[in-house]
């Protein structure tokens, strides 16, 4: 008996070794493509890197005159990224679970993934034109731009999480007679709430420093900001919206923390 | 020299760029001057211009703005400019409204500036902020970003597209953007009627890096100034969308210079955070810039009644 | 006396591996049957089939019946109105609670089947709901950990939870699989006789895998016994004799050919009624 | 006995009834604070619904002349994010363990939380010029202002998920006297890797259609493409663009899929 | 004989619950000890932290040392060698598997203490583990189960893998947090007699919770109860008698100041030497 398992497992593990093999070789093919097409060659950035140095030395010291004018920004882009990102958060739940294959058949999840590729897909920009062309100028377009898109990125980590879950609470609750929504609320957000916070919060982050939306829609934020006072080769200004959108991240990343805990 | 030649070519506001319709001509530029040329398809001047600086590209054809920083900057000298097909030594600052809307000069939309909404353009751009703002409101003495009932800074694009569609009252915009917009949305650009015409803004510039080993200097100078002679040359040039390249120097830039300062003497002037000294200073010392650079430009016309000054009327 | 729970030709492999095969049988209303077996002989596969959890084979002629509707036939799951579901309870062997909730709510949940849907769906217990959910709490000793976080638990605790939230859920049919694996004697007997009082007083019918064979013979009458995913024996809990029982359990771990014989030695399956 | 478990019960929902209360207050200022500051007008949406469907309506039909080029492009993009997002995925792993606080002490995950905070939030055009000034403009430039990002913004969902797991398997490996390094492969990748995969497969994609540090860098890729016939009113073009960036988006998310699927 | 386990006064709250007060005792090598309570009374607890997977107060005086080295103190866990630790064996009351890894990967897990760092990494076991992690699984009669995912196994089939890794640790104490609970009765009987074997042959020291009385009295010489997170009886397992058994696991809901009455009344604790 055990000299047959063992016999299994070296079969087995020879099968294994084969297509590990080859995959580890198409890897190494693939990387070695990319690597061409990326023009890799790390050895400059070591050569060079008093170049960095220099450059990076035009940025201190951060100016802070007009700190209140960035705060001001800052504070309007949270309002633009509120938004957005809850509007797409709303969304995103049910398209999430309707594209999670441990909840609908492939005949929904499919045609909903699809469309929320597309929604990733399609530049920002284009939506951002769309809605201006609806809208008018202004952040409201700005905030519907990142709604679309930012719908696509939630609903397919939301529903990667889901399909990550353990199936045994929710088959506790469907066996009590709860219909499939009571499942999906007492089952198995309680699993991945913890998760959506983690994305959500990122999401909107992301949301905040999205300048280019914002800035192409008139939108206006910190993230024009940021890019103009860069063109403008105004660097001691950037390194002070920098930080302030620094501070920003790290004081959502706390809240961030403080938000799951409680769900964990 | 066996190294090549690293070209940084930016999408200005005038141009689009693909890397297809520029190989033929760096293919002919490779031969004449017996190196390869590297080409450098880059969005934005930023990243191109700290290339300069640290000697990472040796020549960039930059937006007249953009050849400013790079003159300033990294060590960057204009030796050359571009030759619209047309024959325009540049290209021309444009107001828009609707094909619909009441008015039909920039006295009245001024007039009624409180009622409107105003599509400005990229606080970047040559056409579409810094000739405008100098020569509409500047000259007029209106500050736009209070006259107007709204205004709103935008890309090209979007500042037609919302006028077409009625949704902003007037914007910036300029000639070759609209004879893009005639060729692919004649619908659109029907739907537009022009206002105001800018004076001339020189065409895109072409800069080197000042460092370059003159033999190199010589041997671009010569390539670039004798391109687009032949029937070839000019089908090669074609989809560029010009006809070959006139010699040029950093004085092309005054007339930009000149709007830059001024842009930021109104800043100062209108900046409540400064207290009165300090602004009253900074003033006069804009002042004395101007002055200086108005005299430049003087001299400079006197010695050559060039069409490329046609701009400080 | 109908049939409750009838099961016919019942086959599941998972790959290559029978764990399920030709199961048959008939539960009548108002039994108590205990389902027995070695470790991996397929109780907790043949109950969640019978509850709707897992499909039989495609191929199979497999088809279960439970309270006078067709849960499978075939290998396809018939979709059952929320109604008839809630006449089934589970208890699940590894609890499957969720586990970031309370006791309480875990509990509460029992309750689903039975609300309006909007009430359901946002969680608004009524207060005569929480009390139920208490007295069943009550019932299997947890009252005092109502707003612990189910999964910092004790391993009996959480098996309590699940038996409340089955209790909660006043089904017809209980299945419970292995209820008193992690419990102490004493509560243990409890769980044991809160079980048959419900069989005997409110007419429930129950089935109970139990791996305790004396407490199999002290609460149930009759007993099915699984080997292998086979159907060993079903029949009166007496007929279990300490021979049978021993074939029963023995060679867990042989090869089928072995097993069979095995099973024509010592004890022919019987097929008896309940 | 019951019925002082009932009123605890009361109690303590009394209490948390007041704090949620407080917390939904909160939450409607601070929305309505962003709404105006989004300056929210659902209503014109649907006046101009009109406006969309006409600038949608140039946008077909794509136009494939240029197909095969715009492929090539394509291919570029994916070598560059593959390297991109490799390294990320590299140093993402350690940086999002020691920023996990089941994993790494207070002192250690606070500051390594910071430094991702700012690898996020520092603009990538920032990282992008630092680079160019070592190596020079290129895909390679564009190649490690990428993987900075995607370092940060991965450290920080890798971390998340990591927080977010059940204890148990660890402790499994931790008593057979195994080290830290061994309880994190055997006891805690395997519960993390299906939730890793998928939201590096996500940075992967979205490096796909990261056109603005490519573009600024002369980086190249389709992204760059995309920008350009917007701004050059080629819509055709750009639904042309569109397509094969969905396509390939698409693809992705299959194979990202099948890859998942063999570690849920 | 040395004490292999020395406890002393551990204190362990969860806010205001305690589920551990004044804890302490002694084992010495080579005995087989079994650890008995009502469900909840803070067995699993106090394992954990005699491997140090938990700590106790921090305001305690509470002292843990096991095989010669503290584990903890006050309150605070004091680090120790890998080597040290692997000598010190756990099977989990949740087993606590990996279920995405096969089951030998499960088992083979249990080498990993006492592997070549870079081995243990990149998880490259030699042959001899392999098939001594073989061997532990047939011990345990799962040996076909090698590929499978652990978490697509039965209840009784995943408390055997947790078994067996504990087997392959060859750890010189085991703490056995019920280790028979899923299993049915032959299972575990060769369970306990492996669990007894390596007590008198191989000389290993071993704890063991357990529900069912009966087992322990045939296993087991020495007994250690809990109740309500006290010690309520240590000594020879001939001392629980059945009024003391009784008294331990009634009244499992009681409040505090009846159950310490209780104690008296019936069963004053005994600390004996076993
Ligand atoms: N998803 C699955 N994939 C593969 N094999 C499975 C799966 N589920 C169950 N099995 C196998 O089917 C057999 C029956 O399992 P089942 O859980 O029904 O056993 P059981 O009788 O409940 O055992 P226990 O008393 O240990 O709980 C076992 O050998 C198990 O390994
Ligand atoms: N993390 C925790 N938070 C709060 N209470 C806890 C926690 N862990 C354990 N408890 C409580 O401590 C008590 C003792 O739990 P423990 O798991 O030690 O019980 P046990 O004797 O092992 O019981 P069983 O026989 O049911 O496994 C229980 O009342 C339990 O609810
Ligand atoms: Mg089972
Ligand atoms: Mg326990």
């Amino acid at each position: 008996m055990q000299s047959a398992a063992s016999f299994d497992i070296r079969a087995r593990s020879g099968r294994r070794r084969w297509t590990t093999l080859l995959g580890w070789a198409i890897a190494v093919v693939v990387l070695g493509w990319a690597w061409q097409g990326a023009e890799m060659a790390p050895s400059l950035l070591f050569q060079n890197a008093g170049n960095m140095a220099t450059l990076a030395a035009d940025f201190v010291p951060p100016t802070f005159g007009r700190l209140d004018h960035y705060i001001d920004q800052m504070l309007v882009t949270i309002q633009i990224a509120i938004w957005g990102t809850l509007l797409a958060v709303l969304f995103a739940i049910p398209f999430g679970l309707l594209s999670s294959d441990n909840l609908a058949p492939w005949w929904i999840n499919q045609p909903v993934r699809r469309l929320m590729d597309a929604c990733r897909a399609i530049n920002e920009l284009v939506f951002a034109m769309l809605f201006v062309v609806a809208v008018g100028l202004g952040p409201f377009a700005g905030t519907l731009a990142l709604f679309v898109h930012t719908t696509g990125v939630l609903a397919k980590l939301f529903s990667e999480a889901v399909e990550a879950t353990d199936a045994g609470p929710m088959e506790g609750i469907r066996v009590t007679g709860a219909g499939r929504l009571e499942e999906i609320v007492f089952g198995l957000i309680p699993q991945v709430l913890p998760l959506w916070i983690s994305v959500s919060l990122y999401r909107f982050e992301s949301n905040i420093r999205s300048a280019t939306v914002l800035g192409m829609v008139g939108g206006g934020g910190i993230g024009v900001s940021l890019w103009e006072t860069m063109r403008g080769f105004q660097y001691t200004e950037t390194a002070t919206i920098m930080l302030v959108i620094i501070v920003a991240v790290t004081l959502l990343d706390m809240v961030s923390q403080r938000v799951r805990k409680r769900f964990i | 020299a066996d190294e090549p030649l690293r070209f940084g070519i930016i999408s200005t506001e005038s141009s689009t760029n693909q890397a297809t319709q520029w190989q033929p001509f760096l293919d002919d530029m490779s031969d004449a001057l017996g190196v390869k040329v590297e080409p450098f398809f880059a969005t934005d001047y930023a990243a191109v211009i700290q290339a300069m600086r640290f000697d990472k590209i040796d020549l960039a054809w930059y937006g007249n703005k953009s050849a400013m920083e790079a003159v300033d900057r990294a060590g960057g000298e204009i030796f050359a400019q571009t030759v619209a097909a047309n024959g325009a030594p540049g290209y021309w600052s444009l107001m828009i409204v609707n094909q619909d809307s009441p008015y039909n000069d920039v006295q009245d939309i001024l007039a009624n500036a409180s009622k409107l909404t105003f599509g400005n353009g990229d606080p970047n751009s040559t056409s579409g902020y810094l000739v405008p703002g100098y020569y509409v409101f500047a000259k007029n003495h209106v500050d736009p970003n209070t006259a107007f009932k709204r205004t709103l800074n935008a890309n090209h694009e979007t500042n037609a597209l919302t006028v077409a569609n009625g949704q902003v009252d007037v914007a910036t915009f300029n000639t070759e953007s609209m004879e893009r917009l005639e060729i692919t949305h004649p619908d659109k650009a029907a739907q537009l009627k022009v206002i105001w015409k800018s004076p001339l803004i020189p065409s895109d510039p072409l800069v080197w890096r000042t460092n370059l080993p003159q033999q190199t200097k010589d041997e671009l100078r010569q390539f670039f100034l004798g391109y687009g002679d032949t029937d070839e040359q000019k089908a090669i040039l074609e989809p560029l969308q010009w006809s070959g390249f006139a010699a040029s120097d950093n004085d092309q830039l005054l007339p930009i210079r000149q709007l830059e300062l001024f842009k930021q003497r109104a800043q100062v002037a209108a900046d409540d955070s400064l207290d009165a000294s300090a602004k009253q200073q900074q003033l006069a010392e804009l002042d004395a810039r101007l002055d200086a650079l108005n005299q430049r430009m003087e001299a400079r016309d006197a010695a050559q009644a060039d069409n490329t000054t046609a701009m400080v009327d | 006396m109908t049939a409750i729970v009838s099961v016919e030709r019942l086959d599941k492999s998972f790959g290559t591996h029978a764990a399920l095969r030709e199961i048959g049988f008939e539960i009548h209303a108002g039994e108590l049957v205990t389902l027995i077996g070695p470790s991996g002989s397929g109780k907790s596969t043949l109950l969640r089939h019978l509850i709707g959890l897992s499909r039989a084979d495609r191929q199979s002629h497999s088809h279960v019946r439970v309270l006078d509707r067709d849960v499978q036939r075939g290998g396809r799951l018939l979709g059952a109105s929320r109604e008839q579901r809630r006449r089934c309870g589970y208890i699940f062997q590894q609890f499957n609670l969720a586990g970031r909730l309370s006791v309480m709510t875990n509990v509460l949940v029992g309750h689903l089947g039975a609300m309006p849907r909007w009430r359901a769906l946002t969680g608004r217990f009524t207060q005569q709901e929480r009390d139920q959910a208490l007295r069943a709490l009550e019932r299997v000793g947890i009252v005092g950990l109502a707003h612990q976080r189910a999964n910092t638990l004790s391993g009996g605790q959480m098996q309590r939870v699940a038996i409340a939230r089955a209790l909660v859920q006043e089904a017809e049919v209980i299945f419970a699989d292995e209820p008193i694996a992690s419990l102490d004697p004493r509560s243990a007997r409890e769980v044991m006789e809160i079980l048959q009082r419900i069989n005997r007083e409110d007419g429930r019918t129950i089935v109970v895998t139990l791996h305790q064979v004396d407490v199999a013979r002290r609460y149930c009458r009759r007993a099915i016994a699984l080997k292998q995913g086979r159907l060993y024996y079903d029949g009166p809990i007496a007929g279990l004799t300490d021979a049978r029982l021993q074939a029963l359990y023995e060679n867990a771990g042989l090869d089928e050919l072995e097993a069979r014989q095995a099973d024509h030695r010592f004890a022919p399956p019987l097929h008896a009624v309940g």
